[in-house]
């Protein structure tokens, strides 16, 4: 029966699925996803909802979609323009065509092109019937629908749900096209949908339907092959970034024996941190859903005030109403954890789109003279990290803690190897033990080294002090006004931040130790800062990617690797607050390529702007 | 209570001097809670004083326990972290009209309905002392401050039926110089498991001096306040010669004697939410005396228990230690070698 | 009203696509809002709708009046502010269990209390739709959403009875499938001259449906909702045979026949603050009907009527015009030549 | 009678007054600011009040002081170290004595020093028994007390009130060693008390008490002339910053035509401009209390969006609480002033005392890219000009400003001249006018120029339209998620904010044009800066001041004039906030010179580290 195909081999493909909410896109690239990474290659995806909950079905605001990118090289963004687009409906079509490489493939359900969906996504013409696509792209344009109705029939399920499957054909039609197994999605569906027989069946035969369509029909006449990337030795699961910050939280908890509390308030895109960590009583985690954001904070606050540790997570909004508890927490020297997955502002801003634009808020949005360490993930993955590291110097010295992550992180993922706890940096979290004698316990005497007091919880005989907002007494923690002994604080809050960069790693250069560029990223700017560095290097330039984790305090070592370039660039999606950062530091004149668009930025757009710097300073 | 020797009033007087204005209503909230600790706990570290910021927010200070002067109104929101980690501990919210009532009034009504085991004591002085006297969410309506030159135009808040509003599940009320009924309502509220909110009438000599004059001028007292005791009728009077009627659905004071015996009036009922509404309406009010005591108590099961069983429930079966490496190699995984 | 032509439904209808979910009960609401407002108003120009954030909150942008959709929990603050600066706008402000209740909790209550002339809807889903399916605060103990697998812990609200604890003036209860009864009560709270509360039951057919259904099913709706009218007697069921007697002080539901007469049961009057909160407290209860209609409405003056006599008063006898140069010359002051 | 006394001229001369919370010293010191006025000498004060509300009697904590510093010069601080210290009690004097100039004056109620007082003090011996003062200082006990009740024999006063007045006995002698005339105070005390005849009779006696006793004892020797200082033309007032602001928000009103709402939430130090617009109602003016900053910031953006100018104030925690409302300002482009009276951070801090800490929250604080402009005032009279700017501005670029000012200058005051609105920048408030076609109306179609919006208020016939937090579609205002709108709004605002430095008048330089050393000050350091220019350029070095008016947008010819001078430094009451806003801007390796001690810099300080760069580098 299958038509003998041509046969090539590929380094890198993007394909996007796009269709109405309702059209299952997440679950298609999801389980193309799934397939890849088993395969073999690496990949990055990236999702992207609609900011209704159900918009109508059929509108622009509607769309749904699901980007993925695999390769059998090392990879590090879900990529730029696709390669492939699939589009469920006009709407689909309309929304993403723009971004689909030229000459690329698309691949459109014929069904949903009715009058009333063109209408929808404002068509004038129906441009699968009127010529306007083929001349551009290699076009397909498949009756999905009516595909799953034939394959389905016999099934006893009503026709809309025999309609939901087509999501799966279109899925089985990529299958086909980049020669991946359907056993795992087989599997898959299997264990989903147990106790549902006739949903897996109809899934089943939706899929195989897509797949011998693609094989027979005579439309496809190449298939392609994506080898295995070489990836480091190591087990490997897919993961996208809450789910490792919620590790990374569970897994510090775990290694230092301490118990979490996490309080938050629902926001998108941070609310499925909260989500993911309250199934997780059975590991001793609590969960505890507060009226507002500062009622989180507060919750969190009082839970590391009782021994336990407290985190929180928001995005921008909710965390601009948590900045007044940031200051408590500072001057109580109380461990906490604040993660900010930030999203589009000012303001409600663009609540479900991904921006970095909330770094000033979380190094200098405060009353006083407040610092706080602010940590930044730079992969889905990292999260996990990142989010350990978080609690880690949270405890070790006394502090809340900022980390910054993004929703590109949280909703993306990528290949992850299954971390072994015992290989991250040690944790020992210890209490004041209680005092049997007549003395008066000091709550502000502090460790040495780290400059931290002690953790001395209630509960804890011989301990009994206070503590609150108003200055301390160094030392004793009284209530105290002093000139002197405000200026002396001050200086030690400050001095027990800055010490946390004597402790950080050597910072990683890629790429060349010197040069005409160095390439400077925080955040989740990072893979697509890499793959512009790989590009760049691969024609031999002098160039460099630095990507910074800690932003506060800066490494040590960042002034020497700045003094080794010619140019410094600061991709950002911002209008440069961390080029703001390093040229207030280190009076460096960098660069920043700063796109506010809601969306990772591209790498192609930072090798242009590479070369356009080397070329003419 | 075991037979540990039991603490005295001293054992739970910090070493900070006390920085109240002299004359204050606060000293005497202060003393009576030293003089009755000692009856709640024999290890005082076990106990938290939680507050906000005003001037009865540095309470903690002045108990020799743990305790934490937070910021301004958000004083619930650390005390119901503090219980969520350890539900042990016995923690005491210390906060004034102001900082419990105006900024912090979302956290107050949010713990209440909640129903952590978290005591609550808020200092009503209907004024704001500490940031030198403007009118509060208490104050009479065309209250001269300086905020409020013309007089204040808000219509107050009664905090016992705000609390009641709130589902709050013990609620009661007493008096700076009411030595005796305010250790007892200390003691109730100990008692009670759940959130209780007890609003204590302060006097602020410096900033709303004579607030509560008519309910603590000994000529007058007994003919304004309303004694709440459970089971026991509700009559006033220095002669004990009024009480509560209900005319329909309407109450109404009535003379006992001719018209009306002592069997016409209303039985105080602690678990009667119908009662506790009725009662809390008659704060402040030109008809009818200002009730004092436990206008209502009922217990249902606290936020925190409810926690632990949850957490426990969840543990059922399941190893946590083996919990982490789970999650880790959760979902499909595969190799590369 | 003038002999201006009346405006249409229609005239209230703005041109952005609506983008609730389809089935979603904000439909409704929104409908008969439009359909209400020729009545209410013949300058549309005057109305201003101000919300919050969530589902509901997204309501000024349908209507074609001026609109301000804030920021969660806050639309009470800028509703007052804009009251105080215009006393004569019509100021509705639209706000759901999560934005108005939890969030936004205070402010409600201290909007409430203060009785600035303003409309609340309050749309309860006992749901946090927007963002995607958490308890509410009005949710029912134990309900199992995204943030509580196991269900959730805290007890719920009451609106009604939180809006009489914070010494709401006009409190009422309606129900998105009662499209009739909606339009009265939004009528009545145009009525009345303070703070109108008015609760709206709304199905979100997403993350909560049904939550409402033995309220909406044609078939056992009336035995359970308690219609409220003034001076009438409160009785329910289809056959409008159970009523509501006193019982000492303890409401009951009886059946109206033999033992009791209709004689024997509890009038409504809805300026009665012992009545209304004794239904508020039948809101969600095993035992009594759902009250819906006016649970009470008693006027007092508003904020800012006073804020305006204090203003018109203030600037008797002085003029205005010479106010700043006075001020900027008052005390003492010298000459430098 | 009176003794042959010796007469000296002086310069300068700096007394501070102390004594307890009750003892009277803010009388004294304004009594005696106010006849230095009318004496035509410049002058500055500072008023220091215990942080407790009533601290106990005699205590440390319930010291209260008020410096003043009067000269036949210009001048611009309140002084640095006193000359002459009056201490009403022992705490008075423990608390104050190190500030002293060595040899200095020190006046002292011996009555005061009783052992209960000593010991609440912490003496262990009486410092007026055991000759520790007469070696350093000029040191004169008197028994003010019995003075009093010796002076009011026959008054039908309480022993209590009459001892009251010992403040205007302690005020009688400075009045007598600086040859001040008593008249100013008694005319004072009349129109005060008019209604206590007993009290102003007290109250005279008392002074002429303390005149007399100078005059008459032989302890002192020398009297003191300080000469009136040339001072500008003009009429004068003395004014402290709380009423200045409030001037100057009422003055921006009625240049304008608008009407002002003020809503805030008590909190030290803002309070007080609640307390005072409070009492303006009879010039239109509406004050809210709220029930917390966020219903104030709430309820002024409110009143903004319904046509009057909204105002807030508050500090250091209240400010944090608003800034998620800022940035609902900044996308709906509403007019609205937020006032920050800054305070010694973080957290609850410091509340009485002066910092310069905020600035970052101001400049940084807020989620999302939320460009604002910020204004900072430099002296207690300067609160009135930036006030009015603030106000101006807002209504001009339809924008939230922020106006920087802090304890100090609220306190502190100073004389001034009655500004004529007149002369003030113009300042048209315009609302749109209402629309009687069939055309949509565009809320943000723009100014061309200044790229504001229209101000269309609700009540205005065919303007009906809808804003919110959520991203804006350029031109209709319409919610629109859209990568490239959202980027453009991004823009917009930025620039909107950044065209404001076009407007601003040249930057004026103190001193020499270029040379070794500028001093660059902002907010209420500016007169010590300047101080300690004048001292330096009278040294002949070449050093320059500029005062820092608009922190955002900085003024355009700030680039060109800091690179006419060697070397920059920056004194500020914090870390180097400032600084580090400098060194990012224009890459200037400026240096910093921080001091945290919750008072005002000294000038002397400024002069020495200003020797030490000039000489070092
Ligand atoms: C965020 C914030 N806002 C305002 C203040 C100022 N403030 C401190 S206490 C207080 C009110 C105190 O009133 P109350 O709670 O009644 O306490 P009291 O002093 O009367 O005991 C205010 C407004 C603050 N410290 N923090
Ligand atoms: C400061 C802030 N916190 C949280 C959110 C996220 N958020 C938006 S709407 C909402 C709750 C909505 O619930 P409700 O008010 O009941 O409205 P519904 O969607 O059910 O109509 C939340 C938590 C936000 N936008 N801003
Ligand atoms: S101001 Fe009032 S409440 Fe505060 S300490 Fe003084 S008397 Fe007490
Ligand atoms: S999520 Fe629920 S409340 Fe929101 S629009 Fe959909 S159905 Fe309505
Ligand atoms: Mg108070
Ligand atoms: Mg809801």
């Amino acid at each position: 029966m299958s038509k003998k195909a041509k046969i090539e081999t590929l380094d890198n493909v993007t394909i996007r699925f796009a269709g109405d909410s309702g059209d299952g896109m997440q679950l298609s690239g999801g389980r193309f996803t799934q397939t890849s990474a088993i395969m073999g290659n690496d990949l990055s995806t990236l999702p992207d909802f609609p900011a209704e909950i159900r918009a109508p079905a059929g509108s622009l605001a509607g769309v749904s979609s699901f980007q993925i990118h695999f390769s059998s090289q090392e990879i590090h963004t879900p990529g730029e323009n696709p390669d492939v687009l699939v589009a469920m409906n006009p709407a689909a079509l309309k929304a993403h065509l723009k971004d689909l490489t030229p000459g690329g493939t698309l691949i459109i359900n014929k069904n949903a092109f009715t009058t009333k969906n063109l209408k929808l996504a404002g068509y004038e013409s129906d441009p699968t019937e009127d010529g306007s696509l083929e001349d551009y792209y290699s076009a397909h344009f498949i009756e999905m629908s009516k595909l799953v109705n034939l394959a389905c029939e016999g099934i006893d399920l009503a026709p809309k749900l025999i309609d939901r499957t087509k999501n799966l054909c279109a899925l089985g039609v990529l299958f086909w096209i980049y020669d991946r197994p359907l056993e795992p999605t087989i599997d898959w569906l299997n264990k989903k949908f147990k106790s549902k027989p006739d949903i897996v069946d109809a899934n089943v035969k939706a899929l195989h339907a897509g797949y011998n369509y693609a094989d027979t029909a005579e439309i496809f006449t190449t298939k392609y092959i994506v080898n295995k990337a070489k990836l480091p030795a190591g087990k490997y699961r897919n993961i996208n970034g809450t789910l490792a910050t919620c590790l990374g939280l569970l897994t510090a908890v775990e290694k230092s024996n301490l118990s979490l509390t996490f309080a938050g308030y629902p926001i998108t895109p941070a609310s499925n941190i909260l989500h993911t960590l309250a199934n997780w009583k059975r590991f001793g985690v609590k969960t505890y859903q507060a009226e507002d954001e500062i009622a989180g904070i507060g919750a969190a606050l009082g839970a590391s005030y009782g021994g336990s540790l407290g985190v929180t997570a928001s995005s921008g909004p909710g965390i601009a109403l948590k900045g007044e508890f940031l200051g408590l927490a500072i001057i109580t020297e109380l461990p906490l954890v604040v993660i900010n997955v930030q999203r589009g502002g000012p303001s409600t801003g663009l609540p479900t789109k991904t921006e970095q634009s909330d770094l000033f808020q979380a190094v200098y949005g405060r009353n006083g003279e407040a610092p706080m360490p602010v940590i930044a993930a730079s992969t889905p993955g990292d999260c996990y990290y990142t989010a350990y590291e978080a609690c880690r110097i949270a405890v070790k010295y006394m502090t809340p803690v900022m980390m910054l992550s993004d929703g590109y992180l949280v909703n993306g993922s990528e290949p992850w190897i299954i971390p072994n706890p015992d290989d991250l940096n040690d944790f020992d979290a210890e209490f004041v033990k209680e005092n049997l004698t007549d003395e008066q316990y000091l709550p502000y005497k502090r460790n040495e080294e780290t400059l931290a007091r002690g953790w001395a919880i209630p509960g804890t005989k011989g301990l009994e002090h206070r503590i609150g907002g108003i200055e301390k007494q160094d030392v004793t923690g009284n209530v105290n006004y002093d000139s002197d002994n405000h200026e002396k604080m001050v200086q030690i809050r400050a001095r027990k931040i800055a010490n946390i960069a004597n402790e950080l790693p050597p910072t990683e250069v890629f790429g060349k130790k010197e040069g005409d560029l160095l390439i400077l990223s925080w955040g989740s700017t990072h893979g697509t800062c890499k793959s512009a560095t790989e590009s760049l290097l691969s024609e031999n330039l002098k160039v460099a990617h630095v990507s910074i984790r800690w932003i506060s305090p800066l490494p040590n070592d960042l002034k020497d690797i700045l003094s080794n370039y010619k140019n410094v660039l600061i991709p950002e999606i911002n209008t440069g607050q961390f080029r703001q950062i390093i040229r207030a530091e280190f009076l460096v004149d960098a660069i920043g390529l700063n796109e506010v668009q809601g969306k990772p930025l591209g790498a192609s757009t930072i090798v242009a702007k590479a070369k356009e710097i080397i070329n003419e300073r | 209570m075991s037979d540990k020797p039991l603490l005295k009033k001293a054992d739970f007087q910090s070493d900070q001097a006390i920085r109240w204005c002299p004359g204050c209503g606060d000293y005497a909230i202060l003393a009576q809670t030293q003089k009755t600790f000692p009856q709640i706990t024999e290890d005082k570290e076990n106990t938290v004083f939680v507050s906000g910021i005003g001037c009865s927010s540095r309470f903690p200070y002045y108990m020799n326990t743990y305790g934490f002067h937070t910021i301004h109104g958000r004083a619930p929101t650390i005390a119901s972290g503090l219980k969520i980690a350890n539900p042990d501990l016995s923690v005491w919210l210390v906060t004034g009209d102001g900082d419990g009532l105006s900024i912090g009034g979302n956290h107050m009504i949010h713990l209440l309905r909640r129903n952590f085991d978290i005591n609550i004591m808020l200092f009503n002085n209907r004024i704001y002392g500490l940031t030198k006297g403007q009118y509060s969410p208490t104050s009479e309506q065309g209250k001269v401050t300086y905020s409020t030159p013309m007089g204040s135009l808000d219509y107050p808040f009664k905090p016992t039926k705000l609390a009641l509003g709130a589902e709050a599940s013990f609620v009661a009320k007493t008096i700076d110089k009411e030595l005796k009924h305010l250790q007892a309502m200390i003691l109730r509220a100990n008692e009670h498991k759940g959130t209780s909110f007890i609003e204590i009438y302060q006097n602020c000599n410096i900033f709303n001096d004579g607030a509560f004059a008519k309910l603590t001028d000994r000529d007058t007292k007994e003919e304004q306040l309303l004694r709440l005791e459970h089971g026991k009728p509700l009559i006033f009077g220095i002669e004990k010669d009024k009480g509560i009627y209900l005319d329909g659905t309407t109450p109404k004071v009535v003379k006992i004697g001719d018209e009306y015996s002592i069997d016409d009036i209303v039985v105080h009922d602690e678990e009667d939410r119908f009662i506790g509404d009725m009662l809390a309406n008659f704060t402040e009010s030109e008809e009818f005396p200002e009730p004092v005591g436990v206008l209502y108590c009922k217990e249902r099961p606290t936020y925190d228990s409810l926690m632990s069983a949850q957490m426990d429930e969840s543990q059922k079966g399941s190893k946590s230690s083996k919990g982490l490496n789970e999650l880790l190699n959760a979902g499909d995984t595969w190799e590369v070698k």
